[in-house]
């Protein structure tokens, strides 16, 4: 089958994130996905706009979100968030890269946040991040089963 | 946000109606929490078993949550499956949290706790 | 609860088609609504963007389809397809509107097409056409259970 | 496109295997029952239970399968359901098409023809 792919928007609220997610997630039970890979693909997809909006555009509303999802059905699944905010600062990026341990925050610090990109980290299969004259785009890769 | 709260003598048990718990709710339950806690409420049972969704800064109200009612003995998460599920575990967060696999269980470990 | 809006693009190729219904249906489905009224709002953009592809783009790849969803969970949801090709000839839009015989043809003539504009009459509570310098924007509104 | 083909004595019980069936790949559905009436299928039981989508194009693609076969007693649909029953209704093409609520009945209705 051939790649097919889709392009969605919303605007920087937490509120619409909702909309990203469900609409992915229609995607992926269309494409006959297990169960708990639409689970992670959601997941990883919400943890990463949840960021931009938070933390590239200051939770500011009024800027675009961007999703683009490209999908072979036979092969993987390409989720790309793009914004036009603040990038993901190199150290944090770069964090977990030493090991797993320094990917999450310890829980019995009962911690009440910190966990996003770990999550990105330990759903996506790849990872990839770049930053151009469009904006910053993390390109999230999953392997179909 | 559609909550259900029925006590069981001292103990509360609150039922999240809601399919989603994410960023744009997460504060609201934590909100309707302290409410519940300033109330009287001190023993806790949030059962996640019609949510269908949970991101990690909805782990973190419901962190903020266990912090209110006080011990790790006081609040038990029942009905956690598929991605909820999911999310505590790659956190680890399951190893702080007391965990049942329903509402039933719940109340029979904290009867017994 | 207040009014979200998601806006989706895929570009002008049917094989792309499903990704759209299956974004809407997912979306309409955390909506929580019933069964067949998810079905309908499919079944009725699907039918709308099978057109634009058709005539508006003469089947002609390279070009954008975009769909805007709006949805206030409590009260309707609205579905506006917009394109840049060749409008709805005015006769084929008023079609219909002199009574349910002349929306879809007759099943006894065994027509093989012909009946996108008047399904979408039939699935939608509302619609309304229109062209600007923007393009060419169909408005679909579905009051909700 | 997934099809099954199940061949009773001189039926042909046609399953749709893809839940959808729309302009993408309803001609492809078109072409490979040609195919079948080229090698000889006179009568078509099609069986779209396993279909949770169809657009009208694809209600075009089938019929012009009634054409192929021929007449309506030798071409059967089974196991319309959901949006895909209500394509049918709202066009009225359940008028014309011989519809069964499922492929065993779509053979007993097609014996006793
Ligand atoms: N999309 C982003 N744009 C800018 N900064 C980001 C982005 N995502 C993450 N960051 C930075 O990385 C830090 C860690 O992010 P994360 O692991 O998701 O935890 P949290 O969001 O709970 O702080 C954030 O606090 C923020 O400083
Ligand atoms: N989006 C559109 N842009 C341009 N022309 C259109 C569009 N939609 C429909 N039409 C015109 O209206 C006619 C009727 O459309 P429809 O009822 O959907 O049946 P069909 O597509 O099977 O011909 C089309 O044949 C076409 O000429």
């Amino acid at each position: 089958m051939s790649t097919y792919n889709i392009r969605l928007f919303i605007d920087s609220q937490l509120a619409h994130v909702r909309l990203l997610g469900s609409a992915v997630r229609g995607i992926g039970q269309e494409l006959d996905l297990p169960t708990e890979q639409v689970g992670q693909i959601e997941l990883m997809l919400v943890e990463a706009v949840n960021n931009v909006i938070e933390h590239a555009y200051d939770n500011e509303t009024g800027h675009d979100v961007h999703v683009r999802v490209e999908c072979n059905p036979d092969d993987q699944l390409k989720v790309i968030i793009s914004d036009r905010g603040h990038p993901i600062p190199a150290a944090q990026l770069q964090r977990g890269s030493a090991g797993d341990d320094a990917l999450l925050p310890e829980p019995e610090s009962l911690p009440e946040g910190g966990w996003g990109l770990g999550l990105i980290r330990m759903l996506a299969d790849s990872l990839h991040y770049e930053c151009n004259q469009d904006g910053n785009h993390l390109h999230l890769c999953k392997q179909l089963a | 946000m559609k909550l259900s709260v029925h006590t069981h003598e001292e103990l509360t048990v609150l039922k999240v109606l809601e399919p989603r718990l994410d960023a744009a709710n997460a504060p609201e339950l934590r909100l309707r929490v302290s409410e519940m806690i300033g109330a009287g409420t001190q023993r806790l049972i949030l059962d996640v078993s019609a949510v269908e969704f949970m991101d990690s800064s909805s782990l973190g109200a419901v962190v903020s949550i266990l912090k209110m009612v006080g011990g790790s003995g006081d609040l038990v998460i029942a009905g956690a499956h598929g991605i909820v599920a999911e999310l505590f575990k790659l956190t680890r967060m399951d190893r702080v949290f007391q965990m049942a696999a329903d509402a039933d269980s719940a109340l029979d470990m904290m009867a017994t706790a």
